[in-house]
């Protein structure tokens, strides 16, 4: 049977230094801090993130910017993260920003072998400045490149170990879309469950878009500000 | 009552049962609490819920159901949950009824400017964007003035703006206005105001009906 | 509490000469007949299908086409309907075929709110001749402009009151992407469950894109070849 | 054993444990009969499923579970059903490991023509295309000749094509062929055929490997 099941380390091996990593969440829910915090200690460095938020400061993504490990984010928000707008404004980073559904059609884009999409949102923007515009059905459109990344660091609930994802509640967000995204799809997971126990019709994300599994066998208070949130 | 709940109160009065709203960070939060029937509207918040419950009391949180502004919820019966491109869909398909959202500034022909000051920290665009140009009717909830007592309702929006021509009322502390074809018109007033205090903190001239003011 | 449940004639009122209407269903599963049976005897006419096949004859939206009150039809494959391809060959009706997946992503554009998708599918074949063509980041793309549609016709295998949506196995198919890119969406479903029995992670569809749900009581022979499969 | 099944058992042994494979109509639905360890595969329909398992009996239909040729098929452990937008997310994003299709042509540089005669009816492209062009490897699998015995496998498609430069590798009753940048390379020869009979059948020249060449 397929497993692909793997410890941290050898999972993480796959991210290499100037790689574009996309990572899961909309805050904390869905956001890997283990994956991220063990991708810190491995010590890659120039790295492109993608992620919707900063998370907060000493946090997930952020621990990677305070430590200089980031060249560059992709993100719709990042206003709950003072450090990481300090960082933007200082040209520390190079922050790249598009509205929410924006992002996450672009990255959705990537991971569904699309070139692109067209959109109105923000035609009458400032944003049209940036962009390449098309005129579609003699509708103008902005032309909003797909987004790809060589990895996706994702959380999810539950796995089977061929790599079948279920998500819980507000955790699944990007996660899904970044997995379809990315060349090498890594997974934190709080369970894993033997092959054929979930319902085929209840599988949020096919196991085809997931190359290794990780295993938690706690979660840290990153995961949840209250106490009886941590296994 | 503070203003932001007298805002709050008021524009939950314009959600018809069977609705789905989105609520913006700030006084949009507050709009639940006043909603008539509550049972009856699916709140949707764009981090892929559709059907938020009442606020969680301490100790209920589920740390992995968070609104789109961080703060923990509940879910009400008949609740989905999805990802963030299926929710952004919901958005931009036009099924979102109304959007309440906060404003830095608003035009009496309905743009919106509310995500950027040239100069200051800009922390992103985040959903505001496709809320304002693709609900199918955006209420904005803001205090009338600024915090100098300058008016945020403008003859025409002096910093970027969010989404062109996109508001449909605008509720304050002081009034309730639409934006109609024909210009910026006051639907009610205040209890506790008068017509001329609120011309005097309105950038902008607007109609009002004959005869007595509705008041809230 | 929002209940969408309405008689099947009331659902259908809503379908007007003239309409695009999409269509649910990847052969059999998923495909709507009693809804399209019902909108037959209502005697609408000069209607615009989109759905992947044309069913078989004498079934489903075949029996729209036999009785002449289609149009023009948008499909991928029409391959097991012969009396779909003869009329497609004497002109009886307008076919435009597309790969399938890339009309599933027009859909899916429709119902996601965008203008449009950049696609490289078929960018070395024919189809280039009859499409638009763009130049993202040096790559040549095929302009698909998103589809929608006035009504959508799609069958669930349960349904809360509210509307929200589970689909069984391989009836899913187009059935979700099409009921986000219609108007008015009228899902017939096997079962109606109490509003707030459905795990929220569970809904396949949001309730926000359906407009009326009606109750099959029970399941033609349409529905399955199997004598075991009526209900 | 027909020739249908000596290819399909041919082409069995392309594929490797732990791959995503997708079986197009006609001989590739023969393929699941001859894997070496079927469980270790998943074989996916583009209409909505990843993991098929061995064939229905009589009676165990389910009606909502058909395969992308309307066959009924059941669920291996693992398996998991989506919707169309999805199945084709992984056929294009490179996630179908071996995708294989029968063909009315291919060309010994790849291309594939397998999905419109000019004048004859087209009931339409279905999934072929996207397989064809976005499986990280495609194998086809057809016999050596048309029914009046002339060549399949030509210097250039005369027919439309479904996608150019496609095809890794050709199975055939008689051959073996893998697609390499120095043009068709013959890999394995059947049992009951020769190098000659091959070359006579094939429209176009080919490598062959130095010394005996295997055989299957």
């Amino acid at each position: 049977m397929i497993d692909k099941t793997l410890p941290i380390e050898e999972a993480l091996a796959a991210v290499r230094d100037g790689h574009t990593v996309m990572v899961g969440g909309f805050g904390a829910p869905g956001t890997p801090f283990l994956l991220l915090d063990h991708l810190l200690q491995q010590g890659v460095r120039d790295l492109t993130l993608v992620k919707n938020d900063a998370n907060e400061p000493g946090m997930g993504i952020s621990r990677l910017l305070e430590a200089g490990r980031v060249r560059a984010l992709i993100a719709s928000h990042i206003g709950l993260n003072a450090t990481a707008v300090t960082m933007m404004n200082r040209r520390e980073i190079e922050v790249q920003l598009y509205p929410q559904g924006i992002l996450a059609e672009k990255i959705r884009a990537g991971g569904a072998g699309l070139l692109g999409i067209l959109t109105d949102i923000g035609i009458d923007t400032i944003l049209r400045e940036s962009r390449q515009l098309i005129s579609v059905g003699g509708r103008e459109a902005i032309l909003e490149p797909a987004l790809r990344a060589d990895i996706a660091l994702i959380h999810a609930a539950t796995a089977d170990r061929a790599g079948n994802l279920v998500f819980a509640r507000s955790a699944r967000n990007f996660c899904p879309l970044m997995a379809m995204a990315a060349d090498r799809v890594i997974v934190e997971v709080e369970a894993v469950v033997p092959t054929g126990s979930l319902d085929p019709d209840g599988v949020h994300l096919p196991g085809a878009f997931v190359d290794h599994v990780v295993v938690l066998d706690q979660l840290t208070p990153d995961y949840g500000v209250l106490p009886q949130h941590v296994l | 009552m503070s203003y932001k709940h007298k805002i709050a109160a008021r524009a939950a009065l314009e959600v018809q049962p069977g609705q789905v709203i989105n609520l913006g960070i700030g006084i949009p939060t507050m709009i639940p609490d006043y909603l008539p029937q509550p049972g009856e509207v699916l709140i949707q918040a764009e981090n892929g819920i559709l059907g938020i419950g009442p606020r969680c009391c301490g100790g209920g949180e589920d740390r992995n159901l968070i609104d789109a502004g961080a703060n923990y919820v509940t879910l009400a019966a008949g609740a989905s949950c999805f990802d963030s491109a299926v929710s952004f869909a919901i958005i931009r398909s036009g099924r979102v009824d109304v959007s309440f959202l906060g404003t830095l500034q608003v035009s009496a022909n309905g743009d919106l400017a509310n995500w950027i000051i040239p100069g200051q920290m800009t922390p992103g665009i985040g959903g505001g964007m496709e809320l304002a140009q693709k609900a199918r009717r955006l209420i904005v909830t803001t205090a009338h003035t600024t915090r100098d007592g300058s008016p945020k309702i403008l003859p025409r929006c002096t910093l970027p703006l969010t989404a062109k021509g996109c508001v449909r009322t605008i509720i304050t502390e002081l009034a309730v206005f639409d934006v109609t074809p024909q210009g910026l018109m006051l639907r009610e007033l205040a209890r506790e105001t008068s017509l001329d205090e609120v011309r005097e903190k309105t950038g902008v001239s607007f109609l009002y009906p004959e005869g007595e003011i509705p008041r809230f």
